[in-house]
């Protein structure tokens, strides 16, 4: 009897139509909140940055080489993370536009990265530049370095850090992306290794976020998500978060680029 | 023949080269912060077994493990069964032990992130089974408050390579949050068991 | 700064205060319940209406953002409002149409809860109401 | 200094579709911070105001509004301009394409 009652209170609170309903309607809203987004002012502000001369040597980065050559910015992020020669590193955008900042504009790098991450009231000249770069390669195909022996190195340690349990709480990146159908509350996990659900997550970031109302970078979601597993902080743009984003982006490849995107 | 033969060599110490190499590269990209000390990218032996087998450990190394995290936990003597009101907040609760969370301070469970568990929540994650009813169906003798606490306490030692987090044993919760959780799931006022 | 651009700067702070100072119903938007909020712009007796369009979703994953898409199929429309029935102040918003702008509007607004909203459409002097309700719920990891 | 605004106004099959954005705080009496909110939206066709609008703090960060206008010319002129409770104003000024 009791098992009757249950199954039919089962039936009632789990139904896979509610589930459908409730799917259905989110997606709704993540497409609503897309086409009404901000995002757009952080790419004009990203612009501005872009354009304004600044450190010891007081010049732009306008002649930064995101790897299609200096001041080409039309489709560089799909290209990234990529290996750089004058840097003999694989390096993805935060970790190339540090760079930039240090080499042509003369600036420390403890200057540079003293703000990484900013807040609503103030983002970071990072996220700005971020939105800038990232919007100059919509409709480009998603195709991180995976010639070069250090780009595969890159994508292995990625892959290795991906499943690699620690922390407080014992985490991997797979403990909650490992598995196809499952959520964390009402958000969706997409499966990160797998390139169907990679594709169109790296296709939309960095991104605006509505819920603080902050544009993101792949570089903090990568350490948010260490937060959260427990672990220490992984240090900004380091080889381990660059390996993490090349391990995602290739598996993504392929993907068009379609961001800077607008997340819950 | 051969090549299967340097396939399986090439399993057991290729990973295991990987492996090192993970623990230098976090110990070199990653820093302390807050409570968030670099201890904990050392990884202890069931980490290590269960990254090393894909969380799919041999049976009788599992075992041996598991019994080692059995003896972590500490049942408190009496009546395990605490008041369900606050488990539901413990539930709720999805802080504690990051970098961002003062040390010390009382944070949650962050149960209702992986499971469904008072049916007036619907905004429940399901990476973990549904706790619907689980009283309800199970009892609440000694032997269930038994298996609930220490199952919350370290979920390792049951099931070594289980997502779940070993909430008492990493010190995420306390022993008396631990009986609230027990209550919410136990207790038939629970609303979990209405 | 040369001349001209310090009286261009001049210029602006000049104009700055013969800019038309435009109406804010304090009364309303300080309303503390959807009542007294549509008290104060006139609409206790609304009628209810299916020509009132909301586009919304029924699930918000996050209350800081929920979009609503309005549109109002009633001829002659010339004002729309809209009220969020548990914010702490319901009214979030009203928009009077003239000349050429058709009864139309998309806006995101925040959501403390879950909640309905109402919309009221002001054509030929007379007041009517459409209601949708819109639920918020929790993601990510609350932490 | 108010943040950049960006408007796209756009005709199509005798409708003209207004898309502005606002870069502003939109702060409320909850959030702890000093209430700062636009309070007054004017959006104009060739000089003549053909949407006014008045705003609440329920309002998200950075709004983004669509209008939509009966007809509209290629080349028409459309402006959108803010006030907010402390006085700052902002306005942007494109043509329809």
């Amino acid at each position: 009897m009791r098992w009757l009652q249950l199954a039919i209170a089962g039936a009632l609170i789990c139904t896979p139509v509610f589930a459908q309903d409730a799917k259905k309607e989110i997606q709704k809203y993540q497409q609503m909140i897309a086409d009404g987004s901000p995002v757009e002012l952080f790419e004009l502000e990203g612009e501005a940055l872009w354009k304004k001369p600044q450190g010891p040597n007081n010049v732009s980065l306008e002649k930064c080489d995101l790897g299609h050559g200096a001041g080409v910015v039309k489709g560089a992020y799909a290209r990234l993370p990529r290996y750089f020669k004058d840097a003999d590193r694989v390096m993805d955008l935060e970790a190339r536009l540090l760079h930039c900042m240090t080499t042509l504009q003369g600036r420390s790098r403890e200057e540079a990265t003293k703000r990484v991450f900013g807040n609503e009231n103030q983002p970071s000249e990072m996220e700005y530049l971020s939105a800038y770069v990232a919007s100059q390669s919509r409709g480009v195909k998603l195709a991180a370095g995976t010639s070069h022996p250090k780009e595969k190195e890159a994508y292995e340690l990625g892959k290795a850090l991906f499943f690699h349990r620690a922390g407080g709480w014992d985490m991997s990146c797979a403990s909650c992306h490992g598995e196809e159908n499952k959520r964390i509350r009402m958000q969706e996990l997409p499966v990160m290794s797998k390139p169907q659900f990679a594709r169109p997550i790296m296709a939309t970031w960095p991104a605006y976020r509505v819920s603080n109302s902050q544009f993101k970078t792949m570089q903090w979601r990568i350490n948010d998500c260490f937060r959260q597993m427990r672990y220490p902080e992984p240090k900004f743009a380091s080889d381990a978060t660059i390996a993490l984003n090349t391990f995602l982006t290739v598996t993504a490849a392929g993907e068009p680029y379609r961001g800077p995107g607008t997340k819950r | 023949m051969r090549s299967a033969l340097v396939f399986a060599i090439c399993s057991i110490f290729c990973t295991a080269a990987l492996a090192q190499d993970v623990q230098k590269v976090l110990q070199r990209d990653f820093q302390a912060r807050g409570q968030a000390t670099m201890d904990r990218v050392v990884q202890d032996g069931l980490q290590r077994l269960c990254t090393d087998t894909n969380d799919r450990p041999p049976g009788d190394v599992a075992r041996q493990l598991e019994a080692d995290q059995m003896k972590t936990i500490a049942f408190p003597a009496g009546n395990l069964v605490g008041d369900w009101k606050n488990g539901e907040r413990i539930a709720q609760n999805g802080r504690g032990l990051q970098w961002t969370d003062p040390a010390g301070a009382t944070g949650g469970g962050s149960c209702y992130n992986c499971h469904q568990i008072s049916p007036q929540e619907t905004s429940h994650g399901t990476l973990g089974p549904s706790l619907l009813k689980f009283g309800w169906m199970r009892g609440s003798g000694p032997e269930m408050q038994r298996y609930v606490y220490g199952k919350i306490y370290n979920a390792k030692a049951y099931n070594l390579c289980s997502t779940m987090p070993r909430l008492g044993h990493s010190g995420t919760l306390t022993p008396e949050q631990i009986k609230d959780l027990v209550g919410l799931l136990l207790d038939p006022a629970s609303p979990v068991n209405k | 700064m040369t001349r001209r651009s310090l009286l261009a700067v001049l210029g602006l702070l000049l104009a700055k205060p013969l800019t038309v100072l435009a109406a804010w119903n304090e009364q309303a938007f300080g309303a503390k319940t959807a009542a007294d909020a549509l008290k104060s712009i006139g609409a206790t007796a609304a009628a209810p209406s299916k020509d009132i369009l909301i586009e919304a979703p029924q699930i918000a994953e996050n209350g800081a953002v929920v979009p609503i898409e309005i549109s109002s199929n009633i001829p002659g429309t010339t004002s729309i409002a809209v009220v969020i029935e548990k914010n702490p102040f319901p009214l979030a918003g009203k928009f009077d149409f003239k000349e050429n702008a058709l009864p139309f509007v998309k806006l995101n607004v925040k959501m403390g809860e879950t909640s309905d909203v109402r919309v009221v459409a002001v054509a030929g002097g007379k007041q009517f109401v459409a209601t949708r309700e819109i639920k918020v719920t929790i993601g990510g990891c609350g932490g | 200094m108010a943040g950049p605004m960006k408007m796209r106004a756009t005709t199509t099959g005798g409708t003209t579709e207004v898309r502005v954005l606002m870069t502003h705080p939109m702060t409320t009496a909850q959030s702890g911070q000093a209430l700062h909110f636009i309070q007054n939206i004017t959006v104009k066709q060739n000089g003549k105001a053909v949407v006014e609008a008045e705003i609440s703090q329920a309002v998200s960060r950075n709004p983004v509004f669509s209008f939509r206008l009966k007809g509209g010319a290629k080349g028409d002129k459309i402006e959108v301009s803010w006030l907010d409770n402390k006085g700052e104003t902002n306005k942007i000024e494109t043509a329809v394409a």
